[in-house]
């Protein structure tokens, strides 16, 4: 059972990791079918893997109604707008769910009336929150924090038109703090990140990072 | 001091608010002078239009419904120029929401420049798998989007004639409202196919980009609403973003001036010796 | 608590009665169209009333959207994937009049085994058939990784940076690049202690990641307040009609 | 120059074939390289007329023909422009090239393309004022090729990473590797130590993230640490999370911690606690507890989004201290202005090496500190380099 738990895993990862670092060397139309099957594999994966997403959301509320946790209601609602929207998904204008999906219909109206409108004011709430934290606590605390405030309120100055009306001196200033300082840190980061996601790939392929596979016994 | 520092929150919400809703209401006109990052934008779009006619243009929307007060102005400007030059443009959406919010826009905008559906633009819909489409899509475009999304195959669109994978397009120009570009379409599909590659993101993602415009994997970028309000100004037809600069600015002042006198207060207070 | 009440009830009446003038005098229609705005309207407000403090009304907003957003996904999913590209295929069902597409049923059965595989989790006794399908995913994934970070990360942002200093204005911005690039290195350094020189390239390239930061930062505060353009002037415009 | 001179020029090229000398002509013909097949290339020598000419290419499958077109072009590309194939050599700005994937057919119908393992015959033809001239035949044969030379560099320094990385694990797991010190780490002692004089609890806040991200492993790395703190001065702990998953590993952390202190006995496992399941829902519960509870100390670690802003503004108005860890760069700005440490992006990583002295996390961190050096090393060299104009360090390293 240890076999098929964990090493066989592991050989998948390893057999594919290798396979499909390889074929990125090698121009020959072999090699290029075997990036396509990836691809094409890797992206029909994904699909399913929006389902499982779906079910783990639908049993973390589905836990706290049975055990009528603190708030259970809400997750009750959870549930009431999902099987809404899930009977208009099926209904798809009239068609039903084995069509091509129409662009009519309640489907697209619930999206554009309640999910686009919750969704943007859900983000834009944190420009109050935003504009009360400038006044509280953004804070000068250390040179650092200092540098930070001052090339901040360049770039919100020289970003938009008010900033030119000023001084034409803003907006190239952002220009330049742009392209120049934040431009090199930004790279900096950017090597120290990919060199990371290139360790972690390696450790992953050679089998030393293991938290992938979570869930089950083992 | 403290006081003033500890008044309600509620207080500075009301500003906020007031500081958006009245340069709504109220016309005050700054004009608005388009960046370099933007105008390389422009100049790529007619550059292709007059050296690589015949190519189609491949948009692809990566945003979904939290960002569209930002990402829906600049994708008017966009495909309102391209439909303008009569670029043949081929749609797809790698963030699910995008589907719903990109094709009623291309639908319209294509309407009101009389391109027709399948010979002159197309829209592909949706596929899972992020890095994975880009990466499908560099092998094959009819491998990774079989069918639009009236289910009509591939085959039978004109407008993707001759375009057989992520090569044949003259220009990509990625809608990105999270990483899309850095991380998918940079690594797994201009690496290998080199094909000149602009876009517009959400301004929070913006500033992370500009290593990529200095070392040319990007050719132009449209950063939030006032890239989007830039690429208005240049195409001449001032739209929403355009608009919204006004509040963008007042409110823009409203914060500083919130910094500077937090900041102020904070100095005096802490040279007396208390704390904040 | 009660105060709260009252501010509830008069926000929903003030709703309610905005709606109905709206209505009365034309500038909303009591058509799908009309309702549409109405809703959305609710939606943001509820949502808004979040500003006042958090309460009942505001988490039944968030939920609600959760739940539709799932669903929408869904939907998005099934018609674009999973009916419309995987069983379209398995049982060559192209729309009216379309000739062909889709993929060869064959090289399907691979993937469509291992997206099967990966719903195994939910199960307690299968669960290690889904480690397959991670396993798979993963792999895959870092192996493809390797090789393009390396090409376009390492190796595209390395070239740029390699370019010849010459005393000139451009010259002395890419000496700073140069140096901002180095020193924010040196500060994710970690095999040596921060003191002497390194502890000054340091400090240098925690300056570079503030300014960079305030870049980051700035930006961000125009991308939420454009937001909230966007959902005032939806309110001012689409529901008043006062713009 | 003169028409009749550049008739003249154009011919020189072609000399073998128009008057029988020996001199070798530079017409070369070879299959494409790094390609998937079917694909052949042709260069030949800079054109010096200023008049256009059009050059077309033929090609048979047998010496003597019947030889097909395959491409004509009027203004050809010059090897210079593909690095990728060509290198740099000074010499190719004075070579032009061509790329040819098909020919037509007899009857005039579709193109039909080349076919690999296939030898083909090539021939090119240079009109300049109606004169077709051409050259004499090279033979050349299509195919898919192995390796993309372009891709050296890459491969190369790919594979040197991969063994400086696999070494330094293997290293670490016989000895320790040093790391220094992260100040941050002491910032979190020194708050840990003001809630237990304050006789307050401290509040650990986890980040969005599931279980299997490296900054949610981190995170729980150092909420081990935090608890080991607050068993040993009696501190009153409470954790904050939005995924069940890391909840129940959290309680794990957290009672294996106690249990190390001899303090069993003190572990409640209701301190660590679902807050909420939704993003917003969970920032405004964790700033509910903020203010109502007002712990000495908020620690927020793991990958944060939008959320954010709210806790670290709640959490700083209560006048508790704040530290902050987190690989989520575009929420570091908010961080950094609203708490009172930082641990920024990689550093977290560090942090989590540091405490755990787990080989894999110091090893690859060893391996990725060398990387960084060698960038560094390489940045300097090939900037020196590249200021007097040296070159071959920076064609070296290019992503081709």
């Amino acid at each position: 059972m240890l076999f098929l738990t964990r090493t066989l895993p592991f050989l998948f990862c390893f057999v594919f990791g290798v396979t499909s670092w390889i074929i990125y060397y090698v121009p020959h139309e072999y090699a290029q079918t075997i990036e396509r099957e990836f691809a094409l594999w890797l992206r029909l994966v994904f699909a399913f893997a929006y389902v499982l997403g779906l079910v783990s959301l639908l049993s973390l509320h589905w836990a706290k109604i049975r055990q009528r946790q603190a708030g259970w209601a809400y997750s009750l609602i959870v549930y009431i707008s999902f099987g809404v929207m899930m009977l208009f998904v099926v209904y798809n204008d009239g068609n039903g769910p084995f069509a091509p999906q129409e662009t009519t219909g309640p489907y697209q109206w619930t999206f554009i009336n309640v999910h686009v409108a919750s969704s943007a004011t859900m983000f834009s709430l944190l420009a109050f929150f935003i504009s009360s934290a400038a006044y509280r606590t953004f804070r000068a605390r250390t040179p650092e924090a200092a540098i930070l405030l001052v090339s901040a309120i360049i770039v919100m100055l020289g970003r938009v038109p008010i900033g030119a009306y000023i001084s034409d001196v803003i907006p190239e200033a952002m220009q330049w703090l742009m392209s120049v300082p934040n431009m090199a840190a930004k790279r900096g980061i950017l090597l120290g990140v990919s060199l990371g996601a290139i360790a972690t790939s390696l450790r992953i392929i050679f089998g030393i990072e293991r938290s992938y596979l979570g869930g089950g016994d083992d | 001091m403290e006081r003033l520092i500890n008044i309600d929150r509620r207080i500075i919400f009301v500003f906020v608010f007031l500081g958006v809703a009245i340069p709504l209401l109220v016309d005050i006109h700054l004009p608005i002078k388009p960046t370099p990052t933007v105008r390389s934008v422009y100049d790529e779009i007619e550059r292709i239009s007059i050296e690589d006619p015949d190519r189609p243009v491949l948009v692809s929307f990566s945003y979904g419904a939290s960002t569209v007060p930002e990402m829906v102005p600049m994708t008017r400007a966009i495909l309102r120029h391209l439909f303008s030059r009569g670029r043949k443009v081929v749609g797809i959406c790698l963030w699910p929401e995008a589907v719903g919010i990109a094709q009623p826009i291309m639908d319209e905008l294509a309407a009101e420049f009389g391109m027709k559906y399948g010979t002159d633009y197309a829209f592909l819909g949706y596929k899972p798998g992020q890095h994975a489409v880009v990466l499908n899509l560099g092998q094959s475009v009819a491998g990774t989007f079989p069918f639009d999304t009236a289910g009509t195959a591939i085959g039978d669109l004109p407008v993707l004639d001759g375009a057989k994978n992520l090569k044949d397009f003259s220009l990509v120009f990625d809608f990105a409202a999270g990483d899309s570009m850095e991380f998918w379409w940079i690594p797994f599909g201009q690496e290998k196919h080199r094909f000149p590659f602009a876009g517009g993101c959400t301004a929070v993602m913006a500033p992370d980009l500009y290593p990529f415009l200095q070392s040319k994997q990007l050719v132009g970028l449209l950063g939030g609403l006032a890239g989007a309000a830039e690429y208005e100004t240049i195409i001449g037809v001032p739209g929403s973003a355009t608009a919204g600069m006004e509040p963008q600015s007042v409110t823009h002042l409203i914060i500083i001036l919130f910094i500077l006198l937090g900041n102020t207060v904070y100095f005096i207070t802490r040279r007396r010796g208390g704390t904040v | 608590m009660t105060r709260d009440r009252y501010v509830f009830v008069g926000f929903l009446a003030l709703f309610l009665s905005a709606n109905a003038i709206l209505v009365a005098n034309g500038s909303l229609a009591l058509d799908w169209d009309g309702i549409g705005v109405m809703v959305a309207v609710g939606c943001t407000l509820a949502l808004y009333s979040f500003l006042y403090k958090d309460n009942a009304l505001f988490k039944v907003a968030e939920h609600v959207y959760v739940g539709v957003a799932a669903a929408y996904v869904f939907g998005i999913t099934w018609y674009n994937s999973l009916y419309g590209e995987i069983i379209v295929s398995y049982f060559d069902i192209g729309a009216e009049g379309s000739t062909g597409g889709g993929h060869n049923p064959w090289v399907l059965l691979f993937p469509t085994l291992l997206g099967l595989l990966m719903l195994t989790r939910f199960s307690r006794k299968f669960s290690w058939l889904s480690r397959i399908s991670f396993a798979f995913v993963v792999g895959v994934g870092a192996g493809l990784t390797i090789p393009r970070f390396m090409s376009s990360f390492l190796l595209g942002q390395l070239e740029p940076s390699l370019a010849p200093l010459s005393l000139s204005w451009e010259g002395l911005n890419l000496f700073l690049v140069l140096v901002g690039v180095i020193t924010v290195l040196v500060y994710f350094f970690f095999s040596v202690e921060h003191k002497g020189a390194v502890g000054h390239a340091s400090r240098l390239g925690i300056w570079f990641l503030m300014v960079s930061f305030g870049a980051s930062f700035g930006y961000t505060i125009m991308a939420r307040l454009s937001l909230l353009i966007g959902r005032i002037s939806f309110l001012l415009d689409d529901w008043l009609h006062v713009m | 120059m003169s028409k009749i001179t550049s008739c003249i020029a154009i011919a020189g090229i072609f000399l073998r074939v128009a008057a029988g000398a020996q001199e070798p002509v530079k017409i070369e013909v070879f299959d494409t390289p790094n390609d998937a097949g079917g694909s052949l290339t042709i260069t030949w020598p800079l054109s010096t007329s200023a008049q256009t000419s059009e050059y077309r290419i033929y090609v048979a499958t047998a010496a003597d023909g019947p030889f097909q077109l395959a491409a004509t072009t009027t203004a050809p590309a010059l090897k210079s422009t593909e690095p990728t194939l060509f290198g740099h050599a000074e010499a190719n700005d004075q070579f032009h090239v061509l790329h040819f994937t098909d020919h037509d057919t007899e009857g005039g119908g579709e193109p039909m393309p080349l076919r690999d393992g296939t030898a083909y015959f090539v021939r090119l033809g240079v009109t300049t004022d109606g004169d077709e001239l051409f050259s004499d035949v090279h033979s050349a044969e299509p195919g898919g090729n192995w390796f993309n030379t372009a891709k050296w560099n890459n491969l190369i320094i790919s594979v040197g990473l991969t063994l400086v990385i696999l070494f330094y694990i293997s290293v670490a797991r016989r000895k320790d590797l040093f790391i220094r010190r992260i100040a941050g780490l002491e910032a979190l002692d020194e708050a840990l130590g003001r809630a237990t004089e304050m006789g307050k609890s401290v509040l650990f806040v986890h980040g969005l993230k599931e279980m299997d991200k490296i900054s949610t492993i981190a995170a729980v790395s150092i909420l081990g640490r935090v608890a080991q703190r607050t068993a040993r001065f009696d501190t009153d702990l409470r954790v904050a999370n939005v995924d069940p998953v890391v909840m129940s590993v959290s309680q794990e952390v957290v009672k294996e911690a106690y249990l190390q202190q001899g303090r069993p006995d003190a572990y409640r496992p209701d301190s660590i606690f679902m807050a909420a399941t939704e993003q917003f829902s969970y920032a405004a519960a964790v700033a509910g507890i903020m203010v109502r509870e007002r712990p000495a100390a908020h620690i927020m670690m793991g990958y944060f989004y939008a959320e954010s802003m709210l806790l670290a503004e709640t959490g700083s108005t209560t006048g508790a201290i704040q530290i902050a860890g987190t690989d989520a760069y575009t929420q570091l700005p908010f961080f950094v202005t609203t708490c009172d440490y930082t641990l920024m992006g990689e550093e977290l990583y560090a942090a989590s090496a540091y405490l755990s002295r787990e080989p894999k996390l110091l090893g690859s961190l060893k391996g990725q500190d060398l990387g960084k050096a060698l960038i560094i090393g390489l940045v300097l060299v090939g900037t020196a380099l590249a200021s007097f104009e040296v070159d071959f360090l920076t064609h070296l390293l290019a992503s081709l």
